[in-house]
């Protein structure tokens, strides 16, 4: 079978996003999830047969270094398909106008085929492409929350990330400027010659800063709290869920083929160990779940970057292992902070109304701490055990960081918790808070439940899943395979240098 | 083209980028944010078109192959056209930010009836509290000793509900 | 005050850390590495005179599609800001039409903007210009009228039909090379003759598609904000 | 399958089952019978087993496998879940649904620590003892905050400290496997006292901060008197009685087995004079002093036992850093004997409260008409928590101090005879408010506590006694576990030990006392036994009719001259210690949350791009 259906993974959700206008109403509402489930079939077989082997497609069949590489081993694979699943389970199915339901339908479709770019994309520029139109997409639905509040946000979220777009795209020109290439595996190949030195290096800070932008990366992530505080709990869903992994793989996959350097590693420590303590610490004192949500979820990509960071396969599965599970968990609250969303007093006794709700938000809050067996443990685990086998110090500090910030961040979600099962806001004497009602609709509980059963399947099949996150992490380090798949004549290169 | 052309337009073009920078900070104006956005933006664009740039014997040519003549002859000293492709895309998608950027800044004036980012970020603070029902942290400009900001009154905060025109 | 010197200090930092990265090689002779290997064979290969097209259309046809579709999500998102285009023009205060000079202009503009534009798109692979270039052109020639006279609008949902089904041509196209068994977005009919407008395989197809699209979003996109400002 | 998978599947069935059927009033005979065959399959099955499932996860096996260590915690966790569960299911679970409380949520929590508890003794390496270190933590927290809105608020406090040890101990678990390579306990029994010095070190202080704080050892103990006390009735027996030695089980296993004691001693702060091992006995002492002491100022009868429970870790600990054979069968014996005396005094006390509705000891007495037999087992029970015989807790504590005295540390010794004697004086105020002294008026129509309630706590210290009358018993299997963990084993017999520095029979000393009482018997009744009942309330002070409104029942501002003596010394310099680190935290958070309210984030984006870049183009 022809590899050329790796495309589909962007045409299908842009061709359903650009359709609806010419088709009549009753398919093209359809369309969308018939699109999404299209595209994650697609991910379960690629997942399937790029186990074995990774494989290439090169876009209108020109010869790699020249035309746009599609790349997919099984780490991108299966991104694919959680782009797929998750953007299904958080599809938004009503809007307030039924214009605006085609236009949200249609970013959302937008948002699912740029991350599914992300994560196939073999080239640096189509990178920026992707990363851009996911941020566009993600504009559009983060403003649409509709209220004021929500539009400031947003603007203030579209100057950084527009700032952040122009250092990457000072750092592509660099690359270029000195290696006279983007694809990503050219660029692999050549690198050890042309961009292990600080020119390089410098080039690496500016693509980091510009794309840690969407990953929530510490010094770029001022907008997260209220973005996640004003938007949507389904588009916070998705660009803290979502989003925010592709950007990180992405970074990881330069730092592994094209950076592989102590400094680049460094950089990513350094700036994940901040982001971890400013965001778990400042969750500590959030008033609102929304914004508590918001930065532990900056706190929880902080560890990611810090994984990031350990050299060798060991710290990218054990990155990969935090992005899956947080790619798990985050969407999950956020859609229970759908209906609770607003200040954590409020929540008093919601228990009460929602225990199967509650049951879930103490579910999800405990694999996010790490507590064994759940998912969220391993992924702790392969972090600390990666970080103190370093033999710098800087590790072994990571190490602390990410102790002590767990102890805070089980304070904080215990605190939720508790609040949750407390007395009943009815018995208050508050009187405004009677007038909350807390009980979580059923299609909110069908998306978390959905999440909740994912989890427990993961935590479940954790033996059995060790040995595929094992290999997906070797696939991932393998930059000479990577070379070799997409650059498959040596000649190739010859000819060009 | 001499080196000191060249250099000229290097420090053009990353002038643009640090007046657009720099503008992008010191701006309160949100529509100042979005120029200054396009400049910096321009400026990024130049630098790459700049780094496709190639001096040949024959001066530097455009991509374009003319009618009649005879192509590999040309090539050697054409200049690089990816990067002229990549300013393409660049120029289009910083096209569309802006654009965004600007119906924003419309419906936030709209709202709030203030371009000034200081005054439009503590109204959005605000809003954000008063929907979650929880207190306004103490604003980072407040006496240490934590003496309470006056109250938003009422009125004030009705005005600021969504929906409701200026 | 500090921080304005601060920030004009970084600023002019920055551009300094930027300049002693760019001249650590000499401008004017890049390494060209997958460039030159480009020049050499996009004429036989996908035979478009304008290397340029050749390189947007063909080789990073899947860039100019993220781009296209970049324009698609600011211009949805900009009508998710900005609210139905139903209750804008009329709801809002009533404009005045344009001077007689401009009516009369406009009148005499539109259909050579229009030529213009499609010349400029169907001639991309030829010379300088193309699908981006006349769309926004195209998009000239469909806002003035409404610059003009502002009561008669455009329809918002007849151009939402063109973009959809620019972008959709697009993508089919692209599509169309997989029944070829070819790889996604290459392009099909071969070569042709080179420097012949009906030449470069799908490319003209494409950029027509390209340019209705880029047309109608950026002519949406600008309707919208005079629109709204009228609203306002 | 062998005894110990079904040991361990049994267990893990009872919580779903308790969640499902916890509502039906049969299920605590269920539970009971289950936890029984559980208790005769553990006593009767040979050590060491392997259980049958072993998982294979990142490269490392993760089993269980039980030996005669974690059997003697097992037995007495599974023997203090029976009685719990039986308590919990006649009148006062029903008496605790009535209150809006789930029991369902109750049996499954008791269900789950059984579990979690069970996982954590039979774990074979470090992976599988953290599985179970969590699962006993957080089933622990759903125990602990059943009881209401109190409850639920002393276990959000339990939270922080939780963590924290897990962490560290996590942390340490990390640390071992980067320096050892291994993570299988057998393995690192003989790798890690090769370790370096400061490695040593570093593991030690991690995994001993992580294990103490589960014991309620001195700095980190605060969390665990209101977290224990507050929790619902049987909850809290169990919490009390063996809960928190698990903490024990794990610093035995890591200072005797993994790192061994004398590698411990080897660590020194003050050459030759003061060791890591010093440290630990003086932490031990001060923890056996001062929350017994703390005790004594309790109002609360439940909080009053949560103290001496962190109090009576210590001795317990004490022995075990000993590490004679004296000391740690002393110290592995009062894990034992504690949670026999204490489980039935808890039980006791909710009995009360069950029946008057208080704890509170000033609102008490003169209920030893009333509840006759709560009142014996309360007396059996404080002479046990006391340590005086005829009780166990008598022989486990001599086994202390007769080691301490051998091993020539008199200050220490010192240490526990003040803490026996606060232990002493507490446990008196305890009884004497509750049953004795005058009856109050509202009290005078109580009855009895229901036999589902008094059975379990007559079992509790019929054991109690037995067990120190004839301590071989319980000795034997203590013998057991010592050799497992590689201690030096105690020669007893069945009344006590036997050594050629003493002996001690138990059995001797029993009849004694029998005697001494049978002699004062037959005098008093010699004498004719005269004797005149009155009714309680019917009282009389100087000729003068006291009616039951007049309070002259002594119990506030009990031991009033000596809390005035050492109060000074108790201005809850711990409290401070706490509240200053969450003051700390609270202020960092909120300095953290300063770094997101930017006004302008890219002025902050500009100034990191140059930093960074001129470090990456000069470093």
């Amino acid at each position: 079978m022809s590899h050329s259906l790796l495309a589909l993974v962007v045409a299908l959700p842009l061709l359903a996003a650009f359709l609806p206008p010419l088709l009549p109403g009753a398919i093209r509402r359809l369309l969308g999830p018939l699109a999404l489930l299209l595209v994650a079939a697609l991910g379960v077989y690629l997942w399937r047969i790029t186990l074995i082997e990774p494989v290439s497609l090169a876009l209108g069949d020109f010869r790699p270094p020249l035309g746009v590489v599609f790349y997919v081993d099984s780490v991108a694979a299966l991104f694919v398909l959680a782009v797929a699943l998750v953007t299904l389970l958080l599809w938004p199915w009503r809007g307030d106008t039924s214009e605006n339901l085609d236009r949200k339908q249609s970013l959302t479709l937008v948002l699912a085929a740029a991350c599914g770019g992300l994560a196939v994309s073999g080239d640096l520029f189509n990178v920026y492409v992707f990363y851009e139109l996911a941020a566009v997409a993600g504009y559009g639905l983060a403003a649409g929350g509709g209220t004021a509040a929500a539009r400031v946000a947003t603007f203030r979220y579209l100057i950084l990330g527009s700032l952040g777009s122009l250092l990457a795209l000072l750092g592509i020109t660099l690359i270029y400027f000195r290696a006279g290439t983007l694809n990503l595996a050219h660029l692999a190949d050549l690198a050890p010659q042309t961009l292990h030195d600080p020119f390089g290096l410098a080039a690496f800070f500016l693509i980091l800063l510009g794309l840690g932008v969407k990953a929530e990366l510490f010094l770029v992530n001022t907008w997260a709290p209220e973005i996640y505080a004003t938007a949507e709990a389904r588009v916070s869903a998705l660009l803290a869920g979502l989003v925010s992994k592709l950007a990180l793989l992405v970074l990881a996959r330069l730092l592994v083929l094209v950076f592989p350097l102590p400094e680049a590693r460094g950089a990513l420590l350094i700036l994940g160990m901040l982001g971890m303590l400013t965001g778990e610490f400042a969750a500590f004192r959030a008033r609102d779940i929304k914004r508590m949500l918001a930065w532990s979820s900056i706190g929880q990509l902080g560890a990611a970057f810090i994984a990031f960071s350990i050299p060798g396969s060991l710290g990218l599965a054990a990155g990969l292992a935090i992005a899956l599970h947080h790619l798990l968990v985050k969407p999950a609250l956020f859609l229970l902070a759908e209906r609770w969303g607003g200040g954590l007093a409020r929540l008093a006794g919601a228990a009460r109304r929602s225990p199967f709700g509650a049951a879930l938000f103490a579910l999800f809050a405990l694999s996010l701490i790490g507590v064994p067996p759940l998912p969220g443990f391993w992924a702790k685990y392969l972090l600390l055990s990666g970080l103190a086998a370093q033999p710098d110090n800087l590790y072994l500090l990571a190490g602390l960081v990410v102790l002590v910030t767990t102890v805070v961040e089980a304070v904080y979600l215990f605190r939720v918790i508790g609040m949750l099962h407390g007395r009943d806001a009815a018995h208050s004497e508050k009187p405004q808070n009677m007038a909350l009602d807390m009980t979580l609709p059923a299609s909110t509980l069908a998306g978390s439940g959905a999440f909740a059963a994912l989890l427990l399947a993961v935590a479940l099949a954790a033996p059995w899943l060790t040995a595929p996150l094992a290999r997906m992490a070797l696939q991932m380090n393998d930059s000479a395979a990577y070379v070799a798949r997409v650059l498959p004549a040596t000649a190739t290169s010859e000819a060009t240098k | 083209m001499s080196e000191f052309a060249l250099l000229t337009l290097l420090i053009g073009a990353l002038g643009l980028v640090a007046l657009g920078i720099g503008g992008l900070v010191l701006s309160r104006n949100l529509f100042r944010v979005v120029l200054a956005l396009a400049l910096a933006e321009a400026g990024a664009n130049l630098l790459l078109v700049l780094v496709g740039f190639r001096q040949s014997a024959w001066g530097a040519i455009a991509p374009i192959i003319e009618s009649g003549r005879d192509a590999a002859s040309l090539t050697p000293s054409m200049v690089d056209p990816i990067p002229q492709a990549l300013v393409l895309t660049a120029i289009v998608i910083g096209v569309g930010v802006q654009a965004l950027a600007l119906s924003l800044a419309i419906r936030a004036y709209g709202a709030y009836g203030t371009l000034d980012m200081n005054a439009l970020r503590a109204r959005m603070e605000t809003d954000i509290d008063s929907a979650a029902g929880t207190q306004p942290a103490r604003c980072q400009h407040a006496p240490a000793g934590g003496r309470p900001l006056p109250p938003i009154s009422a009125g004030a905060r009705r005005a600021d509900t969504p929906g409701t025109p200026a | 005050m500090l921080t304005r010197y601060g920030t004009l200090l970084f600023a002019a930092g920055f551009a300094f850390l930027l300049f002693v990265l760019f001249t650590s090689q000499p401008l004017g002779a890049p390494p060209m590495l997958a460039g030159q290997a480009l020049l050499d064979e996009a004429a036989t290969t996908v035979g478009a005179a304008n290397i340029v097209t050749a390189v947007v259309l063909a080789y990073r046809g899947i860039d100019t599609l993220g781009e296209l579709s970049i324009l698609f999500a600011a211009a949805t998102a900009v009508g998710l800001v900005l609210g139905s285009a139903h209750r804008t023009l009329g709801a809002g205060a009533p404009r005045e039409p344009g001077g007689f000079i401009l009516r009369a202009g406009v009148d005499f503009l539109f259909p050579l903007l229009l030529l213009v534009g499609f010349y400029i798109i169907v001639h991309g692979h030829l010379t300088p210009g193309g699908g981006f270039q006349g769309g926004v052109v195209l998009a000239a020639a469909f806002v003035l009228p409404v610059l003009a006279r502002p009561t008669e609008t455009l329809s918002h949902k007849a151009m939402a039909r063109v973009e959809g089904l620019a972008g959709g041509v697009f993508i089919l196209t692209g599509l169309g090379a997989l029944a070829f068994d070819r790889a996604f977005l290459a392009p099909l009919l071969g070569p042709g003759q080179l420097g012949a407008l009906l030449s470069a395989g799908t490319l003209p197809v494409l950029y027509l598609a390209v340019g209705l699209k880029v047309g109608a979003e950026l002519a949406s996109l600008l309707l919208r904000l005079s629109e709204d400002e009228a609203d306002a | 399958m062998n005894a110990l998978d079904i040991l361990l599947a049994l267990s893990a069935l009872m919580p779903p089952a308790a969640l499902l059927f916890g509502r039906w009033r049969g299920y605590a005979w269920l539970a009971g019978m289950v936890l029984t065959g559980q208790i005769i399959l553990l006593a009767g099955c040979d050590l060491p087993l392997a259980a049958g499932m072993n998982l294979e996860i990142f490269g490392r096996s993760v089993g269980w496998r039980l030996d005669a260590f974690g059997r003697f915690f097992a037995l007495i966790t599974l023997g203090v879940a029976l009685a719990s569960t039986v308590y919990m299911g006649g009148e006062w679970g029903e008496r605790h649904a009535a209150g809006g409380h789930s029991p369902r949520w109750l049996h499954g929590a008791l269900a789950g620590n059984v579990l979690a508890m069970l996982l954590l003794l039979s774990s074979q390496d470090l992976i599988a003892f953290f599985i179970g270190w969590e699962l006993t933590s957080w089933a622990g927290f759903l125990l602990m905050a059943q009881g209401g809105e109190k409850a639920l608020r002393a276990a959000l406090r339990y939270v922080p400290y939780a963590m924290s040890g897990a962490m560290a101990v996590l942390g340490g678990l990390a640390l071992t496997l980067a320096w050892t390579g291994t993570l299988d306990l057998a393995a690192l029994t003989g790798i890690m006292p090769t370790l370096d010095n400061t490695k040593l070190a570093l593991l030690l202080a991690l995994f001993g901060m992580g294990f103490s704080i589960k014991m309620g050892l001195l700095p980190f103990h605060l969390w665990q008197a209101p977290a224990y006390a507050e929790a619902a009735g049987a909850g809290t027996a169990f919490l009390g009685a063996i809960s928190a030695r698990m903490g024990l089980f794990a610093l035995a296993l890591l200072l005797v087995k993994l790192m061994t004691l004398t590698r411990v001693a080897d660590l020194a702060f003050i050459e030759g004079l003061f060791t890591a091992r010093d440290l630990l006995a003086w932490v031990a002492a001060l923890t056996i002093v001062l929350p017994t002491f703390t005790a004594l100022k309790q109002n609360d009868a439940r909080y009053l036992l949560a103290w001496h429970g962190i109090g009576q870790g210590g001795y317990m600990l004490l022995g075990i850093v000993i590490g004679d054979a004296t000391g740690s069968a002393g110290g592995l014996l009062h894990v034992f004997n504690y949670a026999t005396y204490q489980a039935a005094l808890v039980l006791a006390v909710f009995a009360v409260m069950h029946r008057t509705g208080t704890a509170d000891l000033n609102s008490l007495g003169g209920l030893v008409t009333r509840m006759p037999l709560t009142f014996l087992v309360m007396l059996l029970g404080i002479i046990g928590l006391a340590g005086l015989p005829p009780m166990n807790g008598f022989v486990s504590k001599w086994l202390v101090y007769r080691s301490l005295m051998l091993d020539g540390r008199p200050l220490l010794f010192l240490m526990t005879v003040i803490g026996t004697l606060g232990t002493i004086l507490s446990v008196y105020k305890l009884i004497h408010n509750t049953f004795l002294g005058q009856l109050r008026a509202e009290h005078e129509q109580i009855r009895e506590a229901p036999w589902s309630m008094t059975l379990p706590m007559l079992a509790l210290v019929i054991l109690a006694f037995v067990t120190g009358a004839a301590p071989g018993l319980a000795l034997s299997w203590v013998a057991e576990a010592q050799a497992a963990l590689g201690l030096p084993v105690l020669a007893y017999t069945l009344g006590g030990i036997e050594s050629p520095r003493g002996n001690l029979d138990m059995l001797w000393i029993v009849g004694v006392l029998f005697a001494g009482f049978g002699i004062g018997a037959l005098l008093f009744y010699g004498a004719g036994g005269r004797s005149k009942r009155v009714h309680q309330l019917d009282n009389y002070a100087g000729g003068h009719f006291l009616s039951a409104d007049v309070r002259y029942h002594y119990s506030d501002h009990f031991y009033a001259g000596l809390m005035h003596r050492i109060g000074p010394f108790y201005r809850s310099s711990f409290t401070r210690l706490e509240s200053a680190v969450a003051a700390a935290t609270d202020l960092a958070a909120s300095l953290m949350q300063v770094w997101y309210r930017q006004t302008v984030p890219a002025l902050t984006l500009l100034v990191a791009a140059v930093l960074g870049l001129s470090w990456m183009i000069w470093k």
